[in-house]
């Protein structure tokens, strides 16, 4: 648990790593378009985070995810989730100011059957970054924080 | 308007106090007609339990549990039974919603 | 078979109850928790779904298949749930990994200092 | 109206969420920045809460709406539509009533907190999970929408219990929190199964919209069973009040505090269900008769039991359990007699509602004391205590006050509500007004026993110092409320406590045409 797995473990991982981060930020930038958003894109990123202390050791992730940095992200993840509401505050509370404004992610969208329009609808784009940010962080600050615990249970 | 009403009856806590302070101010009128020429911490003052000696005050402080020790023995039986169900264990809290859940279903079976 | 995923939801749901009622590990408890969670979010996807139907999602969906696309609202809700049953389940087990450091034992009948 | 109060409802929930992502960033700059800002925090919350509830009563309870995203806000159906889709918030009456009650816990507890945990580091997480539970509980209070109560029902629960195991070197508290969170973990998913079963039928989760829909079926009826369950348990409800005990009793004390003004949330939440959601469907007397059986029950229990505790804490929460009894008592006896509506039923619910603020203040106040006793004794436990009166006068003195309210003696805030509660309920059966009385009289015994084994006698403990000053403000500022409700009856009652029991008596059809119009 403390130290590194075997070389064809780190070598895949090496491998996956990149592979499992970009497939999480595409969920989270098409989270308006396809199934899932800021959340599901967080956790696939918090679990290609994970694979650092399962492959390299819980020192060597530590060093690399710093858990204050982590957590203080967190926190910016969610103050721009709230910020995004208090955006449309001029109308009401989470009031979609962006939508169809022809400004960034402000394309029109026809009704029905589409093939897709990244450059699409208002603040939700916004809100899944801001959320995902949060998830991802969130995560990855338990997963440090239950390492500190099997670290402990091991030395007894 | 600053009492309240409540159909039956009606409360006045402005009243009620005046009255209260009335009383007291006639139960201090009736002490100050008492006696004052005992001198304080002197023999005048000083307990007497038939000779003996007097406890220090320490021991004499009635402990929280001591108070009501004749009203818990009173109704011991009560008190065993409601204890034994303050089990403390997560597994019977969670059968007491269940149960409860049940009833609640079949007075709305049988209500409805 | 339209009512087999309510069965199999309500299935869930009382094993869960029984974890919950009759197994004394509290790790076991958790499990029940989260068996019940399963059991209302099956209730919940089950409940919107249409038979044939497709992902609520205007992006390449079939214009032929539009009008029979399932319900999103069940699947939004189940969605929160599932983030909720993370949270709760995350905290209730790092509770009894505290609560062994102090007790030694995570036996749900010898976790009882607060009775009476 | 200005935008401010416009939007107030909305800020109300969202500026404790800021402030519970501000502090920690902040909390890096040490505690006095920290605290300056959790203050500043606490006041604009307390302040938008008034606002809110100054802006409903103005226009006598009648239910006001926000919508979010919709342009303009009060917008709740859309072209064309049918069903209310954007998530609401709608106050009425009862909702101002519940955000005030919680407004003055929150501020009590707040100033408490800075001087209780002046030694304690960790205040970095503290408070921020203190604010979310704020959040949590003014969005209850606040919410038109079934499955956003949910999720506020949830983030509350989930922030209580990190608060009640906020001390992890305390093993007890611990399995304090375990216990609450299993227990709130099932409620909540007794109130999404109920949910998922009105969206099955009736395809919307909005409460008015629900309440324009329910009938007596079978599955709604199994519905207001689930959430009646969930929602009594969550408000410490007999048979199913032994995790408030353990979570009142281990928490830290300003925690105690507002975990009873959570508890108080969720029984808005029963009644919300009971009177708004399934007002018209439901008039079941077997229902209100099990209610009140329940509230008599969690009077009786929690009485009886306090006499024994010796952990000053616990006591208390007993203390607590048994006031839930006297409010679901109250509106029991109302719910039961909403068919015929005699004069009687309204003032049962008068009744029931009052004690909720006389509850909190109490209740709230004792918890506080005892938090100070703690601090200064050292133990808990009531035997080895004695003669702290020597060195705690105010302490005392506030503890007394606080006691004597909560036992209904004239002229503190107890016995007004108190007074309500019992001439109504004889009117009802005379049985329940004996009952209720006699648990008033235990529950003076049993703070007679506290006051005795903790303030008076010799002194017994060493060292023993008076509380700081910001504890005993705090303190000072609830025991203002008790002696002020206490002598001002009649003024709180027609101002606070009549709308709210309208909301819930007759308001219900002003609250589904809030939403759907016509």
């Amino acid at each position: 648990m403390r130290g590194e797995m075997s070389v064809i473990v780190r070598t895949i991982a090496r491998i996956t790593y990149a592979l499992i981060l970009v497939f999480g930020f595409y969920v989270i930038l098409h989270g308006h378009l396809t199934p899932g958003g800021g959340f599901q894109g967080g956790a696939v990123v918090a679990s290609g985070f994970a694979l650092l202390p399962v492959a390299f050791g819980a020192a060597a992730a530590k060093r690399y995810l710093n858990p204050s940095l982590m957590r203080h992200l967190e926190e910016v993840g969610s103050l721009a989730f709230l910020a995004l509401g208090f955006v449309g505050i001029g109308i009401s509370f989470f009031y979609n100011v962006l939508a169809n404004s022809g400004s960034l992610f402000g394309a029109a969208v026809p009704f029905g059957p589409n093939s897709g329009i990244l450059n699409s609808a208002g603040t939700l784009p916004f809100m899944n970054w801001a959320v995902g940010l949060k998830v991802m962080t969130g995560l990855m600050t338990i997963v440090l924080v239950l390492l500190v615990g099997a670290g402990k249970e091991g030395k007894d | 308007m600053n009492g309240i009403n409540s159909g039956f009856g009606a409360w006045n806590p402005l009243v009620w106090t005046a009255l209260f302070l009335g009383i007291v101010a006639v139960a201090l009128a009736i002490r100050a007609l008492g006696r004052k020429d005992y001198k304080k911490k002197t023999g005048q003052t000083k307990v007497y339990l038939s000779g003996n000696e007097e406890p220090e005050p320490e021991d004499l402080h009635v402990r929280g549990d001591a108070l009501y020790w004749g009203m818990v023995e009173a109704l011991s039986g009560y008190y065993r039974r409601a204890r034994a169900l303050h089990t403390g264990i997560l597994s019977d809290y969670f059968a007491w919603i269940i149960v409860t859940l049940g009833i609640v279903f079949v007075l709305l079976a049988v209500g409805r | 078979m339209g009512n087999f995923p309510f069965v199999v939801a309500m299935l869930l749901v009382i094993l869960g109850l029984y974890t919950l009622l009759f197994k004394r590990n509290l790790i076991k408890l958790v499990i029940g928790a989260s068996l019940i969670e399963t059991g209302v979010n099956l209730f919940l996807v089950a409940l919107g779904y249409r038979t044939a139907g497709i992902a609520p999602i205007y992006t390449y969906a079939p214009p032929a298949l539009a009008d029979r696309m399932v319900l999103p609202t069940p699947q939004a809700l189940t969605l929160t749930s599932i983030v909720i049953g993370l949270a709760t389940t995350a905290l209730l087990l790092s509770f009894a990994v505290v609560i062994h450091r102090h007790y030694g034992t995570l036996d749900v009948r010898e976790v009882k200092e607060l009775k009476g | 109206m200005n935008a401010l109060s416009v939007h107030a409802p909305v800020l109300l929930v969202a500026t404790p969420l800021l402030a519970a992502f501000v502090v920690p960033l902040v909390a890096k700059l040490g505690s006095t920045v920290r605290n300056a800002v959790v203050g500043v925090f606490t006041l604009l919350t307390a302040s938008l809460a008034g606002l809110v509830a100054a802006n409903v009563l103005a226009g006598s309870g009648a239910p006001s709406v926000y919508v979010f995203g919709a342009s303009p806000l009060n917008l709740t159906l859309p072209s064309g539509m049918h069903v209310p889709i954007r998530i609401l918030f709608e106050v009425d009456g009862m909702s101002a009533f519940m955000i005030l009650i919680t407004a003055l816990v929150a501020v009590a507890a707040t100033l408490y907190s800075f001087s209780y945990f002046k030694e304690h580091s960790g205040g970095e997480m503290y408070y921020p999970l203190l604010f979310l539970l704020l959040a949590a509980i003014f969005g209850m209070e606040e919410t038109g929408d079934l499955f956003n109560f949910f999720v506020f029902l949830e983030i509350a629960g989930i922030a209580a219990c990190g608060l009640i195991g906020f001390r992890p070197w305390r093993g007890r508290s611990q399995e304090a929190a375990f216990k609450t969170m299993a227990l709130y973990t099932l409620s909540g998913l007794f109130v999404l199964i109920a949910l998922g079963l009105l969206y099955g039928q009736h395809g919307g989760l909005n409460i008015a919209y629900l309440s324009s829909r329910v009938g007596a079926e079978m599955l709604d009826l199994v519905a207001l069973g689930l959430l009646v369950v969930a929602l009594g348990m969550k408000a410490g409800v007999a048979p199913m009040h032994m995790w408030a005990l353990d979570a009142y009793g281990e928490a830290p004390a300003p925690i105690s505090a507002v975990l009873v003004a959570s508890s108080q949330a969720s029984l808005y939440g029963l009644f919300r269900v009971l009177f708004t959601l399934f007002g018209a469907a439901v008039s079941v007397a077997a229902l209100g008769w099990f209610l009140i059986a329940l509230s008599v029950l969690t009077l009786f229990v929690g009485v009886t039991m306090a006499l024994l505790q010796k952990d000053i804490k616990r006591l208390i929460a007993y203390g607590a359990v048994s006031q839930i009894g006297y409010m679901l008592l109250g509106v029991g006896v109302g719910f039961t007699t909403s068919g015929s509506r005699p004069a009687y039923g309204f003032v049962a619910m008068q009744g029931g509602i009052f004690h909720m603020v006389n509850d909190a203040a109490c209740i709230g106040l004792l918890f506080l004391a005892a938090g100070a006793v703690h601090r200064a004794s050292g133990t808990r436990d009531l035997n080895r205590m004695g003669g702290l009166g020597h060195d705690m006068k105010w302490t005392a003195a506030l503890f007394a006050i606080g006691a004597l309210a909560l036992a209904g003696v004239p002229p503190f805030n107890g016995f007004s509500s108190k007074l309500l509660i019992y001439e109504s309920s004889f009117a009802a059966s005379p049985i329940l007004a004996a009952i209720a009385i006699l648990s008033s009289i235990l529950l003076l015994a049993v703070f007679m026993k506290v006051f005795q084994a903790a303030f008076l006698g010799p002194r017994l403990l060493e060292n023993v110092r008076e509380a700081s000053r910001g504890m005993l403000v705090s303190m000072l500022m609830l025991a203002v409320v008790v002696v002020v409700f206490g002598l001002f009856p009649g003024f709180f009652v027609d101002k606070l406590v009549t709308p709210a029991a309208k909301a819930l008596w007759l308001g219900r059809d002003a609250y589904v045409r809030a939403v759907l119009g016509g």
